[in-house]
């Protein structure tokens, strides 16, 4: 850190600043102390999982408010902390952290969620003989995810990104028993790696093109002004500059963690996993990681954009983003299990995210992120207290009336299913969806993006009625009786519920206080940011198309109970699309036959050169080997022992001869050893007298 | 006039060789010396008997000698006189050229120990630059004299009591030696003499004595152990055991050579003790820097009494002990601490001066030598007895 | 005739001597005493060495003659030790007799 | 050639003539102690105090006296019927005598014959120790090891039989 000082002496970095390491090392620490307590200490590795991540949560809050009063004075403040971590002659490679208002926002974000979600799960899990375990995972995944936020360093990011995809690896095959968690943990691993890997990628190009991997670092970070003009200077392939590439395989990357389209696969899986884990990282943190990356590197993907206009790289994560949303929407339309509608939903959610991030700036994508890691996080804790409620039932044609059974959870569940859907004015949702449908629609590019995310939102709107319905509406199908869950259960969801109503207020048109904080200006209320436009008829246009969702999804399946053996309504309509639909679209069984397949056919061949090609070489210079030692051995038995024994017996012959001198008298030898003397000493002297 | 009273034999030495003529001065002067000293430990034997019988009348509860002369002062010349006028008596069977020469080389052997004993300031005969070897080469030869002894006069008690005496004289030489060494160590000369000037020298009135030191004081302890068993003293009389063998190696001498053993063994007791003051109780120096006034010769045969009047005292107080106890005695006991002395003198040396050097030297004694008195002391060691050098 | 030649002869008689006895006596002690004359006459010989030697302040020679001393005495002990065990084993110190060492 | 150097030689010679002569094996040890005495007063005469008298301690001291605890041990004293000279006991002799022949011939053959005074050698005991401990050290401390193994070998091979014998 006295690098970063050196480098901008006009920067003073804070003492809370310079504390921000605690945020991440605390929860690490407690899991590192959870993986030494005894099993039976269940309380104890609660109480420490929750304390730790509280005094993260307070530390993050008194970073926000630091910032928060930093901004106040005009433009916010960008506090870095760096120093060197191997020196390799000339060339260093630096890790430090960052205290901005992106990360200060993600900072109070993850920490809220997680504390809400660590309390959630002392209910959840109590049942668990593992309950230990899981909290120390539980501490050990929100260490990975704060230091991926508070990192100011690619490397330290990754470290922390890695650090996430084990632990959610850990955690999704936490009922490693089932055969089920255990493929999807091994799934997810995979898939998440292979946009690992172009991360990795991208990360050592951008070190051998910048010669730094800090972000920000007083004029010489990578994400700075020289190193971005350097880096445009370079051409790359497809005319991108490097630059662009750069950023197209950090997005890859992103693409893994936040399940955008092509790599997906593994999220739905993932909720084979505690349902506290599905809320924790399959929606509110983890997968938005992904986004926040992108949204760190944003100034290396928008690199060389005109004002106001795009970039190649943007315009792909458009794309996928894009396409993501209506794709995953659909497929969500046609799930049975309630937690994989929410995990289809999220996946498009993300899409919306990453659309928002291609089109309208950090801004309005982090502003959803934000608001959807609240209300998704409430509906996965609602549909984990419906679950645990009806008896680790997850069929949702199988519930049914639980309104009554479960009021709390209901009513909760109600708010984050309005606030998903984006019920107009009231609810977090609708703001921030707004906001990206808004800056789809001056989007210079194309005007594709606009229409598919509106009828994203139909779709959204759509299938969350249909869940519902079917949980919470008609007659009970179930066959046990269902129960509300713990006071230790509904209360985060409660509190949830409450942020995913009031988030929304902090980015209407009227006062976007969020946007002005993360680019850094001033704000102020005033009625007349509506009246910018085409605003007004885009907001009636999003009210239109969710009322319509409602209304569809309330027609088909309001009201009634159909039994789980009989037909969905839309099946008995369009089967062949729905059957589509319920596969998934097949993308699980289209991997299996070209990805997988021909892994496995190369596995074979690979085989097949082990065993021939190459194994036939080694035994090919086995076998010569063995040849030579077997006439080596011919050699000795006949010619060296042979003649070794002849001259032994010579020898025995010849000491038989000699040891007749020897007659075992001490005297004798004397007397020879003497003569001897005498003989030598005569020659010695009659050669020296001469 | 102190200093004429102080070097008065020197003086008289001098005077008396100033008549004779000069290529005989030196020569001269050496034969009076062995005279006077060849008449003097005699006449101090003679003394010493007297006191002995005395004393232990004394301390055994019964009167000594009280029949010749007043208080039987003349007991030592009566017995002379009767000594003198035995027949000599010379077994049969024995090897009579070794049965004479045994007590020769024993008195001319612990006679010739003297030479260089300083006696007083400037009385020494022979100031050798290795006088403490000399003087232990010659203590040496006495062993041979007393298997001599034994071995000549064919007698089955004799030649035990001379095994006996020479087993025990070689092993408790060794104790003796290296406590002694370690005086050597310390003064840095094998000279006598070098060795009394070292402990001449007084802080406020009391002298350097190296017994007045922790090593000092425990290699002179040693010393005495050991000087009691080199000259055959009880408690390690056993050569002369009179209730095992009738008197040891000395059964069949009689008359004057017997006589000559007996002067032997009490002049042996003398020189040995004259060693044992010069080397740890400061030699002829005062006991006070008060005293110094008083001549240095007497100061030497004071110590000289006093250390006989310990010999018969110990003798008086201390039963014998078995022939295995004294050797385990000397080489588990006696040799080990002398060797353990060796090495606090040497940490003596190198810790230089200051108080230091007094904690630790006393402290590692201390601490060893109750351990190994603990050790000892165990009941198990009393066992049955085994006969392995009495065979 | 000088001293040094002096001393050599006696030592060289010695020695001869102590050879001859190591030769001519059949018990083991009167050999060994023999051999012990023999490192006695090579001491001997060292010593006048160093006395009349160019250097006597370099002390070679005596240290030389201290330590032949030293393991003389040493391989006195041992030889005795040993003639000790062998007449317990044997009984007879007698070196005619212990001949069986023989090839 | 001083007288002193002539009477100790005919006393060393003497003794060890007896030493290898003489029938009674003690009288020998006696003799032999004669011979080593003698040799000591030998090195005296040749301004060797120390070695002289470490001579005299070693030997007088200690091997004589090992050596007639050896003889009494081993009954050695009393002289055994059939002679005390071995066979071939001629040729042992004539053997010493050419030795000894080589040895006066080599001498005389050398430079010591030649006619030279050395002054006494001012060599204190003082020069010997500083002499041991630093230049001979390591042939000191082998000594000493090699003394060490000596009396544990001794004790050991003459306690064996008993040793197995308990």
């Amino acid at each position: 850190m006295q690098e970063s000082i050196s480098f901008t002496p006009q920067l003073i970095t804070s003492p809370l600043a310079e504390m921000l390491w605690l945020i991440p090392a605390l929860p690490i620490g407690s899991a590192g102390i959870g993986a030494l307590l005894k099993q039976s200490k269940r309380k104890t590795a609660a109480a420490l999982a929750i304390g730790s991540m509280s005094l993260s949560l307070l530390l993050a809050l008194a970073a926000f408010a630091h910032v928060l009063g930093s901004w106040a004075g005009g433009v916010a403040a960008r506090e870095t902390v760096n120093f060197t971590w191997i020196q390799v002659g000339a060339t260093s490679v630096d890790l430090g952290w960052i205290l901005d208002p992106l990360s200060a926002v993600m900072l109070v974000m993850v920490t809220l969620v997680g504390l809400l979600i660590f309390i959630y799960s002392v209910g959840y899990m109590e049942h668990d003989e593992n309950f230990t375990r899981f909290f120390c995972f539980l501490s050990l995944f929100a260490g990975g995810m704060l230091a991926v936020v508070i990192a100011n360093s690619l490397l330290l990011l990754y470290m922390g990104w890695e650090l996430v995809g084990l632990t959610s690896y850990l955690l999704i095959g936490f009922w490693y028993q089932r055969p089920a968690a255990a493929a999807a943990a091994k799934k997810a691993f995979l898939t998440t790696r292979i946009g690992d890997v172009f991360f990795l990628l991208g990360m050592v190009w951008l070190f051998a093109q910048t010669g730094t991997l800090l972000f920000y670092n007083g004029g010489s970070g990578s994400m700075e002004h020289t190193a971005l003009s350097a880096l445009l200077a370079q051409p790359a392939t497809f005319g991108l500059s490097a630059a662009g590439a750069i950023g197209l395989l950090i997005f890859a990357g992103a693409a893994g963690k936040s399940g955008q389209f092509p790599l997906h696969v593994w999220l739905p899986d993932a909720m084979e996993g505690p349902t506290p884990v599905s809320a924790l990282i399959h929606a509110a943190t983890m997968v938005a990681a992904g986004v926040y990356l992108v949204a760190r590197v944003y100034p290396l993907m928008q690199a060389g954009a005109l004002t106001g206009g795009t970039t190649t790289a943007l315009t792909v994560v458009t794309w996928v983003g894009a396409f993501t949303a209506v794709f995953a929407a659909l497929i969500a339309v046609a799930q049975n299990d309630i937690k994989r509608i929410l995990a289809y939903s999220t996946i498009s959610q993300l899409g919306y995210m990453m659309a928002g991030l291609g089109m309208g700036g950090v801004a309005v994508g982090m502003f959803h992120l934000i608001t959807h890691a609240f209300f998704k996080a409430l509906l996965f804790m609602g549909a984990g207290s419906v679950i645990h409620g009806s008896h680790e039932e997850q069929d949702i044609r199988k519930m049914g009336g639980l309104k009554s059974a479960m009021p709390w959870t209901f009513g909760t569940y109600a708010v984050g299913m309005l606030a998903l859907c984006g019920f107009p004015l009231f609810f977090s949702g609708f703001w921030s969806k707004d906001g990206i449908l808004e800056a789809a629609q001056h989007w210079s590019v194309a005007r594709a993006p606009f229409y598919m995310l509106v009828f994203g939102a139909l779709l959204t709107a759509f299938y969350m009625t249909r869940q519902v319905a079917y949980v919470f509406f008609g007659a009970s199908r179930a066959s046990k009786a269902a129960h509300e869950s713990p006071r230790v259960m509904t209360l985060p969801l409660a509190i949830l519920a409450f942020f995913a109503v009031a988030l929304g207020a902090l980015g209407t048109p009227a006062w976007p206080w969020f946007k002005a904080f993360l680019d850094g200006h001033a704000v102020g209320f005033g009625l007349e940011g509506f009246a910018e436009p085409g605003l007004l008829a885009l907001m009636a246009t999003s009210t239109v198309v969710v009322f319509l969702g409602l209304g569809l999804g309330w027609k088909l399946y309001g009201g009634k109970s159909p039994q789980p053996e009989q037909p969905d309504v839309l099946e008995s309509a369009v089967p062949v699309v729905w059957g589509w639909l319920r596969n998934r679209l097949c993308v699980d069984e289209f991997y299996g036959v070209t990805v997988i397949a021909f892994y496995g056919w190369w596995a074979k061949v690979s085989d097949w050169l082990d065993r021939r090609v190459w194994g036939g070489a080694v035994a090919g210079v086995a076998w010569v080997f063995r040849g030579w030692a077997e006439f080596n051995r011919f050699f000795d038995n006949t010619w060296v022992n042979g003649g070794f024994d002849k001259g032994c017996e010579d020898l025995a012959t010849g000491g038989g001869l000699l040891s007749r001198v020897q007659n075992g008298r001490a005297q004798t030898y004397l007397r020879i050893l003497a003569l001897a003397v005498v003989a030598l000493a005569a020659i010695l002297i009659w050669s020296s007298r001469a | 006039m102190i200093e004429k009273m102080d070097q008065i034999f020197v003086l008289l030495l001098h005077w008396l060789t100033g008549f004779l003529p000069a290529w005989l001065q030196a020569i001269a002067g050496v034969v009076i010396c062995v005279a006077v000293i060849v008449c003097l430990y005699p006449a101090l034997f003679a003394l010493a008997v007297l006191l002995e019988r005395k004393g232990l009348g004394r301390m055994q509860n019964r009167y000594g000698p009280n029949r010749v002369g007043p208080y039987g002062i003349l007991q030592p010349i009566a017995d002379g006189v009767k000594s003198l006028t035995k027949e000599d008596i010379v077994p049969l069977s024995a090897d009579a050229v070794v049965h004479f020469l045994a007590p020769v080389v024993l008195v001319v052997a612990v006679f010739m120990g003297f030479a260089v004993v300083p006696m007083g300031r400037n009385m020494v005969l022979v100031d050798m630059d290795a006088g403490l070897l000399f003087y232990f080469a010659m203590s040496a030869t006495t062993e041979l004299s007393v298997f001599m002894a034994g071995w000549s006069s064919r007698n089955k008690y004799s030649l035990l009591g001379a095994m006996r005496a020479v087993a025990q004289m070689i092993s408790y030489e060794v104790p003796l030696l290296m406590s002694s060494v370690a005086v050597v160590m310390i003064t840095g000369s094998l000279s006598l003499t070098k060795i009394v000037d070292a402990q001449n020298s007084y802080t406020g009135i009391f002298p350097h004595w190296y017994i007045f030191t922790p090593w000092g004081f425990a290699g002179f302890v040693m010393y005495a152990i050991a000087t009691t068993a080199e000259t055959n003293r009880s408690p390690f009389d056993l050569p002369e055991g009179e209730s095992e063998l009738v008197a040891g190696y000395h059964t069949e001498y009689s008359g004057f050579k017997f006589a000559l053993f007996f002067l032997g063994e009490y002049v042996a007791m003398f020189s040995i003790s004259g060693l044992g003051t010069t080397l740890f109780l400061g030699g002829w120096s005062a006991p006070f820097s008060f005293l110094t006034w008083v001549p240095s010769w007497i100061w030497f045969f004071s110590k000289i009494m006093l250390s006989i009047c310990v010999f018969i005292w110990v003798r008086g107080t201390l039963p014998r002990l078995r022939q295995d106890q004294l050797m385990n005695f000397a080489w588990k006991f006696v040799l080990p601490l002398t060797l353990l002395n060796l090495f606090v003198a040497a940490l003596w040396r190198f810790l230089g001066e200051g108080w230091e050097r007094w904690v630790f030297c006393s402290a590692i004694l201390a601490v060893v030598y109750v351990a190994m008195g603990l050790v000892e002391m165990r009941r198990d060691h009393f066992g049955p007895r085994k006969y392995r050098y009495a065979e | 005739m000088t001293p040094l030649a002096g001393f050599l002869l006696v030592a060289a008689l010695l020695f001869s001597i102590g050879l001859a006895g190591a030769l001519t006596r059949r018990n083991a002690i009167l050999v060994l005493i023999g051999i012990e004359l023999m490192l006695n006459a090579a001491n001997l010989n060292l010593i006048a060495f160093w006395r009349y030697g160019p250097h006597p302040e370099a002390l070679t020679g005596m240290m030389f003659a201290i330590f032949s001393i030293a393991v003389a005495a040493a391989e006195a002990a041992v030889g005795l030790g040993l003639v000790i065990s062998i007449y317990r084993h044997a009984h007879t110190t007698d070196l005619d007799m212990m001949n069986r060492m023989k090839g | 050639m001083t007288v002193v150097f002539y009477i100790l030689a005919a006393m060393t010679v003497a003794g060890g003539m007896a030493a290898m002569l003489l029938k009674n094996t003690v009288h020998c040890a006696l003799a032999v102690t004669v011979a080593f005495a003698g040799l000591a007063f030998l090195f005296l005469d040749l301004d060797a105090q120390f070695a002289g008298f470490a001579q005299i301690l070693v030997y007088v001291g200690a091997v004589a006296i090992l050596v007639v605890f050896a003889i009494l041990l081993t009954r050695g004293s009393e002289t055994p019927k059939d002679g005390v000279a071995s066979k071939h006991w001629l040729a042992g002799l004539v053997i010493a005598a050419g030795v000894f022949a080589v040895m006066g011939w080599a001498i005389l053959q050398s430079a010591a014959v030649l006619p030279h005074e050395m002054p006494v050698p001012a060599v204190t005991v003082l020069d010997i120790g500083n002499a041991l401990v630093t230049r001979y050290v390591l042939p000191l401390e082998i000594v000493a090891l090699l003394l060490t193994a000596a009396m544990l070998g001794a004790v050991i091979v003459a306690l064996h039989e008993k040793e197995a014998a308990q």
